[in-house]
């Protein structure tokens, strides 16, 4: 086992992933010579060439394409965009093409790219650079779309999708890159489906998902503290979504919380609470609840900022509500 | 070139028109659906352009009139036919439907119905043959109005400075649905929008097929020849439509009549007549040829076929067959803080 | 009160506020010498000429970001963009700009544009000309949603929508613009926010917005037929969402069933369950049921078409298990 | 021109960069957050620009790099600082930031982080000047970056077809954040690449503040005449990192050295004292003057005013007081089919 930082562990999956297969590539601006805004690619430009890791112009839409269309041709690239607020640019080739094209060739084509990006919050980056929008991609068939909340899944969701044959979004966060976590040493490979139970638990489900998942745990630690056992679920995959093992969670609890960290409004707390009403109605007994962002762009200033978005203490108030003891 | 390819080349051209032409009527029928855009009148330039390549070897894409693109690219008659029916034995088993053809068999690889979006995918595909290593390229059709896209700008510009194998071939039959070229491209002549890229550019008549030929066999050279991309613009008209709903209200009679007289099968036709290599009778024999194919080999295959089964609604989504190692099951308790 | 078709009444309302103030402007592809693909606008270049109705290139992300530019400055723009699949060229400049501009700029500008669209399957089109995607501007904070079901709202709501300082998105469907319905003579308005009781019952409430309104009010003769009562309530409005009609709504008849002809991820069905589950979960009698397209592309083939896409037999039966008839 | 004007463009442009230079230390000290880009070293440009502008009348639009296009187009330096220390006597309330001044009181339109977004803005700018009447012009400043988006060849397109009043100036200072232009860029010269637009355009040193003005003369009176829309480009270099984060790693300190010679202001303060306009010692109070003001006016009016209510984190999502008439509420029973 090694301890590694998240940024780490993506550049690991992505050397050994390059090692392995001469088709892998990868692409993405600045990710060459500069070796990458978050470093996880940094030197393999210098190991693997200017062919295979391409540093691109600043054109979202159209080098995103050209991954495209390069992996109906057996290149498998992995595509980096700096932050999912530019990922809206490439949304046309991401969701009209790579998303549509197994179905609508009849099986026929396939774009088994992998797509990797940060969304969230960090430090008053603004209403511009602050987007989630895990739910655009989470809402489109034909798109897997996983969001490892540390370095682990990082590293091994990263591997599975470079040899998946799906187009594979990987939903990153501008506040992980640093958090560090144990690899093991010999290669290894995450599932690119299956929710986790990350702490068991037998109150409260509290359902997390990329960096929500932390502010999950740390409510759990509270809880704990206070004699309530909160079991902590990471959705792991947004699309497809572990039906079962959120039922199975909610039939032992009875009681859930689900926290993103974006707006509500037709998000992932949404979804799956519709997954919860539809799979284990008859098994809640307190009406399910989603801790969110503020329904607004997100603000600079580090008051309002603050103010916008879900923390820990959030979550720990969501479930006291649940658990009826406010 | 020879004789006999003159001739196969002058039927290619009669088959594509009918097959046009009898899907329209098809489409009256109500036997095929959704939206149908026709290439009559711009036979000779898909013709002309893939008689150059190597079908089956190099890549070609385009955009939703590709029924012609993918004939010529090698796609059986019948199996695009039986696509705009709908039918499972069609080339994207019923799925994509007129816009969207695809027979990767011959790396024909699709048509797009989002203007401008087979740029990018055209690269992609030049990169891959380039990273492989093989002296494929990538052939991308697209029309005059899809130049005003960013993907234009933004994927010649990566082509050039990468030196991707692909060649563009514009079609510009002036206009886009009802918008005449002039209103909508501040450079009229669409070759020379290339120049901001480096790249090699130049403009032909689309309608007569040896010039088509001679002007794609320089492009293809170049762009086989290691030199990076090129740019080849033709001149030519959409007899028909848009698509199936539309009139032509916005242009004139008279431009109509022009063309007409280049229509490209009857420059062709003249040609070979005037240089003795086939009579009328000969041309009048090759047409009822063409109709007795498409009748009792093209279209009786379509109708014949079955549709594809309801329950497989959900084929083709994603991989049917994954392996478990990349997919899961996720073992739980295998935490990670 | 006239009868006119969808078509007209968007016509109409063009026609309206262009003559009553000359920042108004209409921009799109096709819309100005062709009349508009759903002649939604034709006759008008006749009328306004070509600086008003402007006919744009193939350029969808930066004609509808030169609206946006322009309504910065005292323009009213209404731009059409053909098909809502075409929309996501232009997302870039309609979430990262216009519904975020008021916000980053502390209030100082604003963008009201208009922006019309027509989602939804119609007949064969394919997976890339039959999404819905109404659920990713639904989800923007900073936008204004709205779903017109007739001629009336087309009208009223298109009128509202030039005169608002918000950023407006109207999403219409392919197969509606041959709708007929009344509209009155005189000039008129119809609010921008608020769900109508199009129906009023009080066995089961049936929740749809744009076409899906009319599926459940197919679904409720039916019901009707069968002597059950169901009250038919559309939405109108995505953003924001009318949460007390609803409430009222669902208090009344402790049953729902929302159908939407979107997949349902991340969909506005799992937004309004949310709503529900948030303003009245106990007031719930049976578990809210969502009825929507299979969760794939659209397929080309008739059958297969006709099988991903709800209908109001699909409403009618979800409306019988809600009510336990099944 | 003056010498007294020349005396205030020195000192204009020395405030700029003292400004800049004042927020680094305030980032460092954690004042400031979020991402910051300083304009250290580019200030000829914007300053050259907008003085032959008329700022307050003209629409002027950017990028995230923004305060000193904000400044010169008339924005109060103090509330550019507050906003960076984002407060609520900010530029924009002090929800924008530093990538995002706002001051349409003098129509300055907004510093954007979406490279090439500024693009289409600034010519919807120029279509309602336009449309109004007015004899404003847009001016939109981008890095040489910027110009490989789409948006860059969309918008150029349109603006030239409807021949609208817009400047678009390219400031190219050799990088993209870590990328050289000629690993991005096919055509070096950004200049050239507008050709395919109809538009007339030119390259010029950015670092004298003349030659800035000179050129920007003649564009602007081209596009305030009429002659619909100029591209401009200057060269020239950013002395700082891209944003605070950046170590400048992928430039070398002999290209580093050769610029800082280039220094715009160094350039204009020694052509002055050369024509005994200004002496060392003038230019030393200059600079004092400005250590004065940005100290005693502007940062300390910053670190003094009071954060946004946190009761206001909605406001200015939407217009805050709607029309009932368009908004609502619906009255009931008001119903159609
Ligand atoms: C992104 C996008 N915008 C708009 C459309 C609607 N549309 C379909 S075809 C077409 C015209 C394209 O013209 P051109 O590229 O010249 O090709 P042609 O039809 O003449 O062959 C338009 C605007 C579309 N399909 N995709
Ligand atoms: C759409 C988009 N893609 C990528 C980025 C990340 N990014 C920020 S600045 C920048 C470089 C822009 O370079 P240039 O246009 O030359 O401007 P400069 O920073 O040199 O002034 C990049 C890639 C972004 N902000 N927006
Ligand atoms: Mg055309
Ligand atoms: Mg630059």
């Amino acid at each position: 086992m090694a301890d590694m930082a998240y940024w780490e562990a993506i550049r690991r999956a992505h050397d050994e992933e390059l090692a392995h297969d001469r088709m892998v590539i990868a692409m993405g601006e600045d990710i060459g010579v500069a070796g990458g805004t978050y470093k996880a690619t940094s030197g393999l430009y210098q190991k693997y060439g200017a062919e295979r890791i391409i540093d691109t112009p600043i054109s979202e839409n159209s080098y995103t394409g050209i991954g495209i269309g390069a992996s109906m041709a057996g290149v498998r690239p992995i595509i980096e965009i700096m932050s999912i607020n530019f990922a809206l640019l490439a949304l046309d080739t991401l969701i009209n093409a790579a998303a549509k094209i197994r179905y609508m060739s009849g099986g026929r084509a396939s774009c088994p790219i992998v797509m990797r990006t940060p969304g969230g919050t960090a430090h008053q980056l603004a209403a511009q650079h602050s987007a989630r929008l895990a739910r655009m991609f989470m809402s489109t068939p034909g798109l897997r779309v996983v969001t490892p909340r540390g370095p682990l899944d990082a590293y091994g969701m990263l591997k599975s999708a470079v040899r998946c044959n799906d187009p594979v979004i990987i939903i990153e966060h501008e506040s992980m890159y640093n958090m560090r976590g144990e690899v093991p040493d010999e290669e290894s490979f995450r599932p690119l489906e299956g929710a986790e139970i990350v702490r068991a638990g037998t109150d409260v489900t509290l359902i997390g998902y990329n960096y929500s998942v932390h502010l999950c745990l740390a409510a759990a630690d509270k809880l704990a503290s206070m004699g309530l056992s909160a079991e902590v679920l990471d959705l792991r995959a947004l699309r497809p979504i572990d039906r079962d093992t959120i039922r199975r969670s909610v039939e032992k609890t009875h009681k859930v919380v689900i926290a993103e960290e974006d707006e509500a409004a037709v998000g992932v707390g949404a979804e799956i609470i519709s997954v919860i009403i539809e799979e284990c109605f008859f098994a809640l007994d307190a009406q399910p609840v989603r801790v969110h962002a503020a329904d607004v762009p997100v603000p600079y200033n580090r008051l309002l900022e603050k103010a916008a978005i879900p923390n820990a203490d959030d979550v720990l108030a969501a479930a006291l509500k649940v658990l009826g003891r406010v | 070139m020879k004789a006999d390819d003159q001739k196969r080349l002058l039927r290619e051209m009669i088959f594509y028109r009918r097959f046009e032409e009898r899907s329209f009527e098809a489409y009256m029928e109500r036997k095929i659906g959704g939206f149908l855009h026709l290439y009559s009148g711009q036979e000779a330039v898909a013709t002309g352009v893939l008689e150059m390549a190597r079908c089956g070897h190099d890549y070609v894409i385009t955009g939703y009139r590709d029924h012609v693109h993918a004939l010529k690219a090698g796609a059986p008659p019948r199996e695009v036919m039986a696509e705009l029916y709908g039918k499972v034995t069609g080339s994207s088993r019923g799925r994509g439907g007129s816009m969207h053809i695809f027979d990767p068999s011959v790396n024909f690889m699709g048509g797009y119905a989002l203007v401008g979006q087979p740029f990018p995918l055209a690269a992609g595909l030049a990169l891959a043959a380039k990273h492989k290593g093989t002296d494929q390229i990538a052939i991308c059709f697209l029309g005059d109005g899809a130049n005003n896209q960013g993907t234009f700008h933004e994927t010649l510009n990566m082509a050039s400075l990468w030196k991707l194998p692909v060649l563009f071939v514009c079609e510009n039959n002036l206009y886009a649905i009802g918008t005449r070229i002039d209103r909508s491209s501040a450079v009229i002549d669409q070759y020379k929008r290339v120049g901001a890229y480096n790249i090699p550019s130049s403009q032909h008549d689309g309608q007569d097929i040896d010039v088509v030929m001679a002007a794609a066999r320089t492009a293809i050279d170049h762009v086989r020849g290691g030199s990076g991309p090129y740019f080849i613009e033709f001149m030519t008209y959409r007899q028909r439509g848009h698509s199936m709903s539309d009139s032509n209200a916005y242009r004139s009679k008279e431009e109509e009549r022009q063309w007409a007289e280049r229509d490209p099968i009857k420059i062709y036709g003249d040609r070979l007549k005037k240089a003795r290599i086939l009579t009328d009778k000969d041309i009048a024999d090759l047409e009822k040829s063409v109709l007795d194919e498409i009748e009792n080999e093209v279209v009786r295959f379509a109708e014949e076929s079955p549709e594809p089964r309801v329950e497989d609604l959900n084929k083709y989504c994603l991989d049917d067959q994954p392996n478990p190692q990349w997919i899961g099951p996720l073992v739980q308790g295998d935490q990670h803080g």
